[in-house]
């Protein structure tokens, strides 16, 4: 059986003077695993994110736990050391002088040893393919290459379990692409737990495994299949399904017949030639009565724009 | 307007680094005992950095422009902490821009902390009694520009009774950005009273609004 | 986007640039104080040679050196006009109402040299390093730990900050607002620097956050190697006997 | 003839101390005209929208026409009243202490008296479907919401022409789609000229007549099926291709047969039912030696993730 990475029991928060932004949530995440954590705007997911390593922690009780240990008992080398959390804005996680130093940050912190750092940071940093760029200030740095030094500064820790919030918001397609690669590899070569939250459904055929609704509480989990087969809840959490996996659907009304509905280009890619290969080469899609109503309904459940 | 190299005296200039050291660590020790500095150091640096880009506004006056100083306004924001807030700002500006001087970091963060933090003490008592934000913010933030020009010429005529030209011309030039100041630190402080109010040493839990307003914040 | 930047030649390979970060703060901080302090016409203007000389041996661009130091020149210029029109004494140029006298001249010409002299060494401890070293420098000399820090995240977020200011001021100016100094338009400046202020101390929160989750304690270590070479003794030597000389000078 | 709203001509343009940002960049945008602008993070995007209403200018050429008339030689209080942007952080451009002050911010600068102001800010609000917020501090509302005052503080101009700076940055689908239908339905009722420069392909089907894809220069424009046809284009300038597009180019190879690629859902629901009509109601999709081939090429063309 897996090990359990992450443990979440009834957490509860709030902010000083503010609402409940958590409430009684419940997460359990496996070692190797990649989740995905969606809601609305405003939903908590990046408070739940800051209980992860315990940058956000109530003193009095033990909700959150990693690898089996309680993270309020864990001290702050242990802590980074399991958990590393790459923020939404670079710009929030870059403030040292240099490239250099804001890499050296985490393993600085963990008591290593000069040298030791030092090989910490190169190979952070080739790993994210910004090799050379040590001596750099932050802020001559463009958006993308930011986002991997953040990312690098993270890595650099070496942590069993990364979190990441709205890793490829404000990328362009390329750069969004290479940051989705990267990340994966990390969990495939490295058995790196991932958990991101996010709203880019584009990202989800690449990295995750399970996905968490959250608002303020867990308001559904399964698999991606599970959730974007429930057209109701991704309305009812303003969410939306990837679409590839829509338009497989209005397919279906045609009698195309396929196992599983595609979440990326690559997977319509793949299911389009083995559906065919098992049909023996040939399909016949036919519009009945009922396909003209059945498409309509699905664009009216699966989008927001009318049909 | 800060002073540069070369016009002060040497005791001037001495009497100026001792009290600035001194100050400092008084005020930050100050700060310690209400909470933990390490914790603050980021915020506060972060607001440095945005009081100094602030202060890089140039404003027109007639044929000639002013830039800021916003003593007050600091002093009103950061409390204690406004001192070595501003002999931070004083090393960039003289780092950065050469503006000011290397020798005379230590007068000038004294010429201009020192009203910062009888700025804040003003605001705060005033608030106390019942005058409101926005007419204490004025008052402040003019004060803490009118406090600097006597400092100013204090420091001047110390070093030698030659620079009572000096002094005139300084406390002239400076009497338009008291009243520029104070406008601005009362309306930036009458903002920050109904959006943000825990920035304000004022009571929070005044009215309804003010509650609102600390829905992002925690504790600073 | 792109700022006028101190360091924007710090680069160039010269004599003072190769100079060890360390000892140029020490010894060039020193001539800066011993500048400042010149007593004697003759031993400041010395030293402005001297620092004049200094540029062209850093080799720095002289349109460069001309933009940055213009202003605080200009600065320094107009107390030498105010010294020499105030200050009591002999008149030499004069009517009923203004008039220049020996002493104003004298006086304001001695602060105006030792205040450029100062001024342009200050300059190029600045502009022969990239700024990262100098904090750095401090950092290794052991300056107080809250200050350093201070300065390192302060410059940091200057730069994200004034892009964020520029694009505030963008919008404004979008929806035509143009920057007066009457009641309207500071108010208005008003409602932007506290807008700042809000966004800037929201940011300071989260980059709290980020450090404390990369296992921040209040004492971050930066690495620096720079070793002291037998060129960087000598030229320490050499210019701290001449901060010292140009004060011992006209004792002698 | 249509008139033409938006005239550019050789602009160039360098920000102090930097590189070249735009190079004789030549647009020409007709009045009721829907233009998207894309292109690589750097690409000068924001700069030219910049230049749009005159926020910069250089003051010793005419590079920039609206309706006709050279920008540099307008007043402020013509130019805003041609031409409103909305940028893409909201934050950046809600500076009152209410809602309200906001969003008669332009109006009061442009001049008009207590009594109109009034009018158009009321006017905005119920426009933008917030009315009763007024007096709300502008920082204490949610993104969607923030996002929403902004737009409502560019209309309050009444502006004959629209620009948008990545409109549609870091909402969630439900906030998204409502800001497209807004947009569009400005555009329709009203004849509002919208220039947008975004990422975000999701929005094309709905905000698109005419894309330019900008790099430093205009590199191509063209319909978004122009543009959308040359996978070449859009690899070299990092961009992408919506994906129901990419889904029937697919589908193609199996011999599905259409007049055009549909670039959102509904325009796939539509296309679908379309040409089952045509063709009698029946397909027959037949997976022929090149199928798998063409398949394969199609997603290394059009997608970062290699098949």
């Amino acid at each position: 059986m897996k090990k359990t990475a992450v443990s979440i029991k009834n957490l509860d928060y709030t902010y000083p003077n503010s609402k409940k932004v958590l409430n009684d949530v419940d997460m359990e995440v496996f070692e190797g695993e990649k989740i995905t954590i969606m809601g609305p705007n405003g939903a908590g997911k990046t408070t739940l994110l800051l209980h992860l390593n315990g940058t956000l922690k109530k003193s009095n009780s033990d909700d959150v736990y990693i690898f089996g240990q309680p993270i309020s008992s864990m001290n702050i080398k242990d802590r980074i050391q399991y958990v590393g959390i790459l923020f939404e804005d670079p710009d929030d996680q870059l403030f040292m002088p240099t490239v250099y130093d804001d890499v050296a940050f985490g393993p600085y912190n963990m008591g290593l040893d000069k040298k030791e750092v030092e090989k910490r940071v190169k190979k952070s940093m080739t790993r994210v393919g910004l090799q050379g760029f040590e001596n750099e200030v932050p802020q001559h740095l463009s958006t993308g290459q930011k986002k991997k030094v953040a990312l690098a500064a993270v890595i650099s820790m070496e942590p069993k379990i990364l979190v990441l919030d709205e890793p490829t918001a404000n990328l362009d397609p390329k750069s969004k692409s290479e940051f989705i690669s990267f990340i994966r590899e990390l969990n495939e070569k490295e058995g790196i737990t991932t958990i991101i939250a996010t709203h880019d459904v584009n990202t989800i055929s690449y990295l995750t495994d399970r996905i968490y609704v959250l608002n303020e509480k867990i308001v559904a989990s399964g698999t991606p299949h599970d959730i974007f087969s429930n057209p109701e809840l991704l309305k009812q959490f303003n969410l939306e399904a990837p679409d590839p996996l829509k338009i497989f659907r209005m397919l279906e009304c045609f009698g195309y017949d396929s196992k599983n509905h595609p979440l990326s280009i690559n997977e319509a890619a793949e299911n389009l030639i083995n559906t065919m290969q098992e049909n023996g080469d040939i399909m016949n899609l036919q519009m009945d009565k009922d396909a003209y109503e059945n498409i309509k309904q699905l664009v009216n459940l699966y989008t927001y724009h009318p049909f | 307007m800060h002073i540069s190299d070369g016009v002060l005296s040497a005791t001037v200039v001495t009497g100026g680094w001792t009290i600035t050291i001194v100050l400092a660590f008084l005020t930050l020790w100050w700060r310690s005992q209400e909470s933990d500095i390490t914790e603050e150091i980021p915020k506060f640096s972060v607001m440095t950095a945005a009081f100094f880009v602030a202060s890089l506004i140039h404003l027109p006056i007639g044929p000639t422009s002013v830039h800021m100083i916003f003593n007050g306004l600091v002093g009103i924001v950061l409390g204690p902490l406004a001192y070595l807030s501003l002999v931070v700002g004083l090393i960039l500006q003289a780092f950065l821009f050469q503006h000011g001087g290397v020798t005379t970091i230590g007068i000038n963060a004294m010429n201009i902390g020192i009203p910062a933090l009888l700025s804040y003490y003003a605001f705060k008592k005033g608030y106390d009694f019942g005058i409101s934000e926005k007419i204490m913010g004025a008052f402040s933030g003019g004060a803490a520009i009118f406090m600097t020009v006597i400092l100013l010429s204090i420091t001047l005529l110390t070093t030698g009774q030659e620079f009572i030209g000096v002094a005139q011309v300084s406390a002239a030039t400076h009497a338009p950005l008291m009243i520029v100041e104070a406008i601005i630190t009362g309306s930036v402080v009458t903002y920050l009273s109904k959006v943000k109010p825990e920035l304000l040493p004022i009571k929070i839990h005044k009215n309804e609004k003010s509650m609102e307003g600390s829905k992002y914040g925690t504790e600073f | 986007m792109n700022y006028p930047r101190v360091d924007a030649y710090s680069e160039i390979e010269s004599v003072i640039h190769n100079f060890n970060p360390r000892a140029k703060i020490i010894t060039f901080t020193a001539l800066i104080f011993s500048f400042a302090f010149i007593e004697s016409l003759t031993v400041a203007l010395f030293a402005v040679l001297f620092s004049v000389s200094l540029i062209f041996i850093s080799k720095l661009p002289i349109g460069f050196v001309y933009a940055r130091l213009k202003y605080p020149i200009i600065f320094i210029f107009a107390i030498f006009v105010i010294m020499c029109f105030t200050v009591e004494g002999n008149i030499i140029i004069g009517s009923y109402f203004v008039s220049v006298t020996l002493e104003g001249l004298k006086l304001g010409l001695l602060i105006f040299l030792r205040a450029t002299a100062a001024l342009i060494i200050a300059f190029l401890m600045l502009a022969t390093n990239r700024f990262d070293t100098i904090i750095k420098a401090l950092y290794m000399l052991k300056l107080p730990n809250v200050v350093v820090q201070m300065i390192v995240f302060s410059y940091r977020y200057i730069f994200v900050l004034v892009d964020e200011f520029q694009n505030m001021k963008k919008s404004m100016s979008a929806k035509g607002f143009e920057i007066k100094a009457n009641r309207y338009g500071l108010s208005t400046i008003g409602n932007l620097i506290g807008m700042l202020l809000v966004k800037s101390y929201e940011r300071g929160e989260r980059v709290h956050k980020s450090m404390i989750s990369k296992g921040y304690e209040g004492k971050p270590r930066m690495d620096t190697n720079y070793n002291l070479m037998f060129s960087d003794y000598a030229l320490t030597i050499f210019m701290i006997v001449l901060a010292l000389g140009v004060h011992i000078y006209p004792v002698i």
